[in-house]
């Protein structure tokens, strides 16, 4: 039985970490959305492959619930964003991309470095995978701070949440529901709140590129 | 005693409340208020002084976090007891002068508050206590100091100088007060006494640097004595009079406080840096006051200069007690203590006169003035007692305090020690000198606004102070006269004041006798023999006029080499007269003048302008703060490319502390 | 004990009168030596004391916006110089009130005299008296910083600055010739030089206006109040120069109590008086007056020799 | 009780969304705020005895909440009637809509009760919900106006603060997670968690508090992550900005205490002490120096809510009662100030139409009343004394000292000398100098805020009552 | 005597100072004068052949200074005013205005034949007149230029020495 739920389980932290990196790596919008919805699945079906290896109900309902906000909900609501960003590509980044993938495997070898103490302290198989779900953290920051898109920005900041959603289900035998549903309203909250202020920015202000809002300074 | 306490602050807070609320007679009723208040701090003084015990009295539940401490030992009662004679004469004056100014409602609270800190400062027992105090003191001074800011723009430069160097100096004090308070592990300056003995010098050292620091601030002591000639000229008359007469003081107090009480075994070095301070202070302040054109500015200067001249007695007296010699360092603190309350009696009279000439003339500046003594009679002799008084001559205070200065630092050269005889030497030049410059100052001071020929409209429509201002003036003046005639008035109350500190050094009623030291001086007989000699040759001269059949005296146009006609502007004025003081002393004050010619287009020999303008800055102003002030500002232009705007900037200060973190923390 | 104060009491009175004559007199003497060495016999040295008398006869002028002060400053003028004659030791050193006067107190007493002065100058609002005030108050201000510091180096020795005590110990150390002593002498010479207007910083003889320092201020005084100022002025000289030569050449002065003694005094002093007046008048024909702003230096230099003697008085004792 | 107390700004807000736009909505929010102090003062007097418990144990009130229940009232209040006149001016200049007033009102009462779910939380992790809630709900308040500086601001504000918050969750993940390899049950309670901490993993729990510094410090406005304080406090309406840096920030550094108790406990002083130390006096230096040259008075004093912030910090790094006692002192105090404040701003650029300092003349000379009370409040936060910000700055330097930091407070003490260097300018400036056309602005302005400042200087004299509940909170924090 | 035998063997130099005979009549209001005479000198207008002669008076060969006169810079301190030279228009007024500055009592000697009837410039353009047509004349020195003993004469006939 051990055999069987680790390998679904590395194949599904894969999926989460490589589609991170497509994020840094497609230029086009509606590759990284897809990308994004992608990330979603894979972490359900981390916390479904979970629950049902410690026979946790609960955990593979947040699973399912995992499955069905960050896989569908979420990208839907991005998508009239992206569908209104006219070039629909990224145009150039502040930092090329090879570079930003150079950079992301540097975060990705910082996670491993920072984590080793937690990972032996849990000693589960699951807790060798907890490095991926920091360094999807470190590259869903890195992706904000590179991507000059209203669009990469939010999807950035989802892949930080899904990194630590990651981590957080790897590394503890699941967080109590109700933290665990407060978690997934604020962050669906807030994915709302920023269509919203996108939307604003294309329709009443046309900006694409963020770096042109630069009117509050010092 | 609580009572007279509770008086003082009851009587205090109704000021405020008056002046802040009602509208009808809302000066006469807050200044009563006032005199009242004042009144009951000199009584409390007074008792304080007369047993010799300390007053404590502390309430834990106000002030959070630090609970309220009245302590007010001799020496502060004798603080509290100056403040309040001037208070008192100040707010007589301000019923007057609140016709000319200061009437509305945040200047007359403002000035109750900044009187009632004045008189408890002194009385501050706890860390806490002296700083709630102290701060409220510059708050309410700062107000006043930008009183006058609808219609002076220098008033707010002013108070912007005065209110950063304030805080600045109250934050030095607040590091050294905490850091002595951390080590004696209680707020009480009765703790903190006892605990300094086993501090290490170094700590002790760097906790008196900086109160040395925050407190010559206040007294005016040069590096940081910028904003005193801004703040005093801007302040109106009343409120300069109490800054010069009581406020100033605060510092010495606190230098001593420090110095004396809190950390009594200071190394010798401590006490070189103070008279050296000193020494400098004096000469730049006389030599600045010997310079200046507004009346107010050279008062404010002649401040610094005095309190100069009390440090430089402060100095000697803890360079004499580090060389085991307690008769004269008891001396030299007693003359510090003479120093200063002359000061605060002749230097608030003159306060209280400029103001005089500011509500009549409407202008400070001395070369606009001239001729205002047939004008304003008495305002003219109560600043002319202020004026010989300041000048140290015989028969008037400033002399015996002179006199006193010139024995201790005698006496202090006899001991064997290089150092206090450098110090001895450079305190008698630096004296020296600036009892010349300081006579110039006060020549031209009286000379030029009061003798010879009004010089402008203001000058000749010019009228005589109201009735409660010449009341206020005339009892200053009469203080002054009655404290040099008969120093005993003054050295026995000061003597009472050290008792806690220092041994009673100077004795005798008529006759000042150094006890133990060999030295006297009888100014009571001085001025008798000085008044008979007077009378004689008076009497001489009308005999020789009657004899003779002159029965009066011929008044002449002034002889001017035959001129068709002798006008004003002819007189020498202000800037002229201490000019050849800037040209002597060029290279110290450093004074920048320019001189631009514009010449005809047509041909270089016909002028069409010549401009001269001259201006004798404050030079460490110039040398020191400004430089200061532009490396801020281009410090500040630097950081401010911190936040452009971009988001991008902004998340990548995140990612990068993040990074950092994870790195550290492997 | 009343009869030394009686017996001071007089001793007082004597120097008082002598120093009444003994004023215009040396005036008269330096007047006259400087016309001997010019060639020219000269007024007679009681010349000065006609010139006062005539003067007294003359009536008072005031100018037109003058106040109280122009007319009080002569008085006070006189009057200080009338109570330091009485009070220092002169011809003997058990004056009035002899161990209370001090040494600063002389200084600051002279200089009651001078402030009048300065401010009456100021009253007559001319430019001339404005500009003699100016001048002489930088000059005094230069002066009293070399006064002070040679009045310090000299009380040093003493021990303390009583006036009296100070004389005594001079009589008293043989020590005359040290180095301290010498240099104090000199700051004090030329500070004096510099107080009473003599040649080197100021030309009491000169007419031009614009070269005067004290003569300008006393341009508008006339009659009995000129004859007050002249007296005065030669009677502080005489003051100056006497106790100058009391701490030079301290023989002579009374020591004890009574009449022969008071005599011996006097008659010492008037001599030391004279061969001290002359001494000036002689230093005077021979040197030319400073330009203003070269006086600054000399009294300067002054003042370092004041601050020698005073470490030479320390570091040697 | 703790019921109504949340219940309260809830059906408020419901309230004042369904129902169309009325002119009792405003004053109905008042009338909320009023309810919240009232029940927030009862809390707090049984805080003393025995701390109140609701909803088994996940909502409690101890004096340290209780504290932080009033600051949150007293603040709430004070924004809530500033709010009344900024409705009125909008509605009246129609540059917002009916329905966007009532959002506005809906809104606030929505920050009031997140603000009060993240004080009373025990677990940390509801904390954290509560403080992502806050966020959410006040971005909106931020772009009230529309305008395209609005939106910048509120973009960058939703960004930064979420960003800051997630990486605040990955802390609280890894204590949940330390917590767990104590031997009992794993818990987020914080009673629990601090009793456990002991045999906490050091590293794990020094991983977590570095994040968890670094997470809430970005809605405290400390160092790195502040950017969005000086852009959204120019844009956001006054009240707002007056809740927001009046009391948001503080609730935000009470849940960086909270976790700072656990992380003691666990690794013992040294390890806390440094972090807050370092982040403490990043701030202070960000803060002075951008405060020297300042051009706008709205960042101004967003960036003195910084260096109070800053201050903060580094009184948490000394960890004595003292210190805390002070620091719950200031928190009143500043956010008091902060409120008097940035409603005195609202009322001046309602007056002069821009927010440059250069352009603002001769206030005291044209509105004395209103240029007086903002001088005021400046001066009670410069710690000028009559006002408790004087008591707390002076009581943190002591504890400071007494810890032995003397040289931090050292330069504590020259920050706030440059601040004043700093600040001076733009008051002389704005409030000093010649002015014509008198008027006195309306009494809704010129009440409140002469009320607040009397508060603050009675707290500042005499603080008897408040006095004990600040030492017992104190007591509760330096644990 | 005596004196001037032992001076002049201690300078040994220049030549013996004019022994000058005693004035015979004394001005009336010498007896005031008490034997001092301070002079001011206003020239008035002269062609300076009078200055010369009154520098002459004071210089050692006349020595007027033995018998008590001396020079003085203000109006105020002198006694008398000694007018050379016609007086001009432009210094009509500034004569008059130094007599005016003068205390009682006041002497005015003219001095040279300009001043006594304008001599050498009588009907000259620029000429007011002579020094009897402004002041109240007390002496006069006559000559063109007046020799220096007539000045001293005149001069020791109001200090009677």
């Amino acid at each position: 039985m051990k055999v069987s739920y680790v390998t679904p389980l590395d194949l599904a932290v894969v999926v989460v970490i490589v589609t991170a990196a497509l994020t840094l790596w497609r230029q086009s919008l509606v590759a990284s959305l897809r990308a994004l919805s992608l990330q979603g699945v894979g972490l359900g079906v981390v916390a479904m492959v979970l629950g049902a290896h410690r026979r946790d109900p609960v955990l593979v309902f947040v699973g399912v619930l995992v499955l069905l906000i960050k896989g569908a909900a979420i990208p839907r609501l991005i998508s009239r964003v992206v569908a209104r960003d006219h070039p629909g590509r990224e145009g150039s980044p502040l930092i090329n991309i090879p570079a930003s993938l150079v950079g992301a495997g540097l975060l990705t070898l910082l996670a491993f470095g920072a984590t080793r103490g937690l990972v032996a302290l849990i000693a589960t198989p699951a807790a060798r995978l907890i490095p991926f779900g920091v360094a999807t953290t470190l590259i869903g920051f890195f992706a904000m701070v590179v991507r000059r898109r209203a669009v990469s920005q939010i999807v950035g900041l989802l892949t930080i949440d899904n990194g630590i959603a990651l981590t957080a289900f790897l590394a503890t035998s699941g967080v109590p529901l109700v933290v665990e549903l407060g978690v997934s309203l604020d962050v669906l909250l807030a994915v709302a709140v920023l269509r919203v202020l996108a939307g604003h920015l294309h329709r009443q202000f046309n900006i694409q590129d963020l770096d042109q809002l630069r009117d509050l300074h010092d | 005693m609580t009572r007279l306490l509770a008086l003082t602050v009851v009587a205090g807070l109704a000021a405020i409340a008056w002046g802040a609320l009602s509208s009808r007679a809302r000066v006469p009723l807050s200044a009563l208020a006032l005199v009242v208040s004042s009144a009951g701090a000199a009584t409390l003084a007074v008792r304080v002084l007369a047993t010799g015990t300390n007053f404590a009295w502390s309430q834990t539940n106000v002030l959070p976090l630090g609970g309220l401490d009245v302590r007010l030992t001799p020496l502060g009662a004798l603080f509290v007891l100056v403040s309040a004679v001037v208070a008192i004469a100040s707010s007589v004056y301000w019923t007057g002068y609140a016709r000319h100014a200061m009437a509305g409602r945040s200047a007359s609270a403002s000035f109750a508050l900044f009187t009632l800190s004045l008189l408890v400062v002194p009385m501050a027992g706890n860390v806490t206590t002296f700083l709630f105090a102290w701060e409220l003191m510059a708050l309410s001074s700062l107000i006043l100091v930008a009183h006058d800011h609808a219609r002076r723009p220098e008033s707010i430069s002013a108070a912007r100088w005065y209110a950063v160097m304030t805080q600045g100096g109250a934050g030095a004090i607040t590091l050294a007060l905490v850091g002595l308070a951390a080590h004696a592990h209680s707020t009480r300056f009765s703790a903190i006494a006892t605990a300094s003995t086993h501090l290490s010098g170094a700590v002790a050292s760097t906790f008196f640097l900086f109160a040395l620091a925050g407190f010559a601030s206040k007294a005016g002591v040069v590096p940081l004595h910028v904003w005193l000639p801004k703040a005093h000229a801007e302040a109106p008359g009343p409120v300069s009079a109490l800054m010069s007469g009581a406020m100033v003081n605060l510092g010495v107090y606190g230098i001593i406080l420090v110095g004396r009480t809190l950390l009594p075994q200071g190394p010798q070095w401590w006490w070189l840096v103070v008279s050296l301070l000193g020494g400098t202070t004096a000469a730049v302040g006389a030599l600045y006051a010997a310079t200046s054109r507004d009346l107010k500015r050279l008062l404010a200067y002649s401040t610094s200069d005095n309190m100069g001249l009390v440090l430089l007695a402060l100095g000697a007296s803890g360079l004499s007690l580090s060389t085991q010699h307690p008769r004269v360092a008891s001396l030299a603190l007693a003359t510090a203590m003479v120093l200063l309350v002359n000061h605060s009696l002749f230097k608030s009279t003159l306060f209280l006169g400029a103001g005089a000439v500011h509500a009549a003339t409407g202008s400070r500046n001395m070369d606009e003035l001239g001729g205002l003594s047939r004008l304003m009679p008495l305002t003219s002799v109560t600043f002319l007692v202020g004026a010989l008084a300041v000048s140290a001559i015989p028969p008037l205070n400033g002399f015996t305090g002179e006199w006193l200065l010139f024995q201790s630092l005698l006496h202090s050269l006899a001991s064997h020690d290089v150092a206090s005889v450098v110090a001895g030497t450079l305190a008698v030049a630096a004296m020296a000198l600036t009892g010349g410059l300081t006579i110039i100052a006060f020549v031209k001071a009286f000379g030029i606004t009061f003798l010879g020929r009004g010089r402008t409209e203001r000058a000749l429509g010019a009228h005589e102070a109201t009735f409660s201002m010449r009341v206020a003036q005339g009892a200053l003046a009469l203080a002054c006269v009655a404290t040099g005639v008969v120093p005993y008035l003054l050295v026995g109350v000061v003597a009472r004041g050290l008792a806690g500190v220092a041994s009673p050094s100077i004795s005798g009623w008529a006759t000042l006798r150094l006890s133990s030291l060999s030295g006297a001086l009888t100014p009571l007989f001085l001025s008798g023999a000085l008044l008979g000699a007077l009378a004689l040759v008076a009497g001489w001269r009308t005999l020789v006029q009657r004899r003779h059949g002159f029965a009066n005296v011929a008044t002449l146009e002034a002889w001017g080499s035959g001129r068709h006609h002798q006008s004003p502007q002819m007189q020498y004025t202000a800037t002229s007269y201490g000019e050849p003081i800037l040209r002597v002393f060029d290279d110290v004050l450093r004074p920048d003048r320019d001189l631009d010619v514009s010449h005809v287009v047509e041909s270089r020999y016909y002028l069409e302008r010549i401009r001269y303008r001259a201006s004798n800055e404050d030079v460490i102003e110039r040398f020191l703060y400004r430089p200061a002030l532009a490396l801020l500002r281009a410090w500040a232009r630097r950081v401010r490319v911190l936040a452009n705007g971009s988001v991008h900037r902004y998340l990548a200060y995140g990612l990068a502390a993040l990074v950092v973190i994870l790195v550290i923390l492997k | 004990m009343k009869s030394t104060l009686l017996w001071s009491g007089i001793a007082s009175l004597a120097q008082l009168i002598w120093l009444v004559l003994a004023g215009p007199l040396a005036l008269g003497l330096m007047r006259k030596v400087r016309s001997v060495i010019e060639g020219r016999d000269g007024a007679r040295v009681t010349q000065p004391l006609r010139d006062l008398r005539k003067l007294a006869a003359r009536q008072r002028t005031r100018p037109t916006d003058a106040t109280w002060i122009f007319s009080a400053a002569p008085l006070v003028l006189v009057a200080s110089a009338l109570v330091l004659g009485a009070l220092s030791p002169l011809a003997s050193l058990h004056v009035l009130m002899s161990s209370r006067v001090d040494v600063v107190a002389v200084l600051f007493v002279l200089l009651l005299g001078s402030v009048a002065l300065l401010l009456s100058a100021l009253d007559t609002g001319t430019a001339f008296a404005g500009m003699g005030s100016s001048r002489a108050a930088m000059v005094g201000a230069m002066t009293e910083p070399a006064l002070l510091v040679a009045i310090l180096a000299m009380s040093l020795g003493a021990g303390t600055s009583n006036l009296a005590r100070l004389v005594d110990a001079g009589v008293a150390t043989s020590t005359l010739a040290g180095p301290a002593r010498i240099l104090a002498l000199v700051s004090f010479f030329i500070a004096v030089l510099a107080e009473t207007g003599r040649l080197p910083v100021d030309n009491p003889a000169t007419h031009l206006e614009l070269t005067m320092i004290h003569e300008a201020m006393i341009l508008e005084y006339a009659g009995p109040d000129l004859a007050l100022i002249t007296w005065g002025e030669s009677m502080r000289l005489v003051l100056l120069v006497g106790l100058f030569s009391n701490l030079a050449l301290p023989w002579g002065i009374a020591t004890s109590v009574g009449a022969l003694s008071l005599g011996v005094g006097l008659l010492a002093l008037t001599l030391k008086v004279a061969v001290v007046a002359i001494g000036v008048s002689l230093f005077e024909v021979t040197t030319a007056k400073l330009r203003l702003f070269r006086v600054p230096e000399l009294l300067a230099g002054a003042f370092l020799l004041g601050v020698l003697s005073v470490i030479s008085a320390v570091a040697l004792r | 009780m703790i019921y109504a107390l949340l219940a309260t700004p809830l059906v408020t807000g419901l309230v004042s969304a369904l129902v169309p736009w009325r002119r009792w909505v405003p004053l109905l929010g008042v009338a909320s705020l009023l309810g919240v102090l009232a029940v927030a003062l009862v809390l707090a007097h049984d805080a003393l005895h025995s701390p109140a418990r609701a909803l088994h144990g996940s909502l409690a009130v101890d004096p340290l909440s209780a504290l932080m229940l009033l600051v949150i009232g007293a603040v709430g209040l004070l924004a809530a009637i500033g709010g009344v006149r900024y409705l009125d001016l909008q509605l009246a200049r129609a540059q917002c809509s009916t329905r966007q007033a009532s959002l506005y009102a809906a809104l606030v009462q929505g920050f009031i009760a997140a603000m009060l779910l993240t004080v009373l939380a025990r677990n940390i992790a509801i904390m954290w919900v509560a403080v992502e809630a806050t966020t959410i709900v006040t971005t909106f308040l931020v772009g009230h106006r529309r305008t395209r500086g609005a939106i910048e601001a509120s973009w960058k504000y939703i960004i930064i603060c979420s960003v800051g918050i997630a990486l605040a969750f990955l802390g609280t993940i890894l204590l949940y997670v330390a917590s767990s390899h104590t031997g009992g049950p794993a818990s987020l309670d914080w009673a629990t968690l601090v009793r456990e901490a002991p045999q906490m993993n050091h590293a794990v729990v020094r991983l977590a508090f570095s994040l968890i510094v670094l997470g809430y410090g970005t809605k405290v406005g400390l160092a790195p992550l502040h950017s969005w304080l000086p852009d959204a406090h120019s844009q956001a309406p006054a009240p707002v900005s007056a809740l927001m840096s009046g009391v948001l920030l503080a609730v935000a550094f009470y849940a960086i205490v909270r976790c700072r108790s656990i992380a003691v406990s666990a690794l013992g002083s040294d390890f806390v002490r440094t972090t807050l130390l370092i982040s403490g006096l990043a701030t202070l230096v960000v803060a002075v120096s951008m405060l020297l040259a300042q051009r706008d008075y709205k960042r101004m004093l967003a960036y003195s809510s910084m260096e109070h912030m800053g201050l903060l910090c580094l009184g948490a790094a000394a960890g004595t009662p003292l210190a805390f006692a002070a620091v719950l002192l200031h928190m009143i105090g500043h956010g008091l100030a902060k409120g008097v404040l940035f409603l005195g701003a609202g009322e001046i650029l309602e007056l002069e139409g821009t927010s440059e300092i250069a352009q603002v003349r001769g206030l005291l000379a044209r509105r004395p009343a209103l240029g007086g009370l903002f001088a005021l409040g400046l001066a009670a936060l410069l710690g000028l004394p009559p006002f408790s910000v004087f008591a707390s700055e002076l009581g943190l330097v002591r504890s400071l000292s007494a810890a032995g930091l003397t040289w931090v407070a050292g330069l504590a003490l020259a920050a706030l000398a440059l601040v004043m260097v700093g600040m001076s300018a733009p008051a002389a400036t704005m409030l000093l100098g010649p002015g014509t056309g008198r008027a006195t602005s309306p009494r809704l302005v010129r009440a409140p805020l002469g009320a607040a400042l009397g508060v603050l200087a009675l707290v500042g004299v005499v603080a008897w009552p408040l006095s004990l509940l600040i030492h017992a909170g104190a007591t509760v924090a330096a644990q | 005597m005596t004196f001037r035998i032992a001076v002049r063997a201690l300078t040994r130099r220049s030549r013996d100072a004019e022994i000058l005979a005693a004035p015979t009549t004394l001005h009336p209001s010498a007896a005031r004068l008490h034997g001092s005479l301070q002079v001011r000198h206003v020239d008035a207008g002269s062609c300076n052949g009078c200055e010369l002669e009154l520098t002459s008076c004071f210089s050692p060969v006349y020595d007027v200074e033995r018998f008590g006169a001396r020079l003085v810079a203000s109006p105020r301190h002198a006694d008398a005013i000694i007018v050379s030279g016609p007086v001009t228009h432009n210094l009509h007024e500034p004569l008059r205005k130094t007599y005016d500055a003068m205390g009682e009592p006041r002497l005015v000697i003219s001095l040279g034949d300009c001043a006594h009837d304008c001599g050498e410039f009588r009907g000259a353009y620029g000429v007011a007149g002579s020094v009897d047509d402004v002041l109240a004349v007390d002496a006069h020195v006559p000559g063109c230029p007046p020799h220096p003993t007539d000045i001293v004469r005149v001069l020791r006939s109001f200090t009677g020495q």
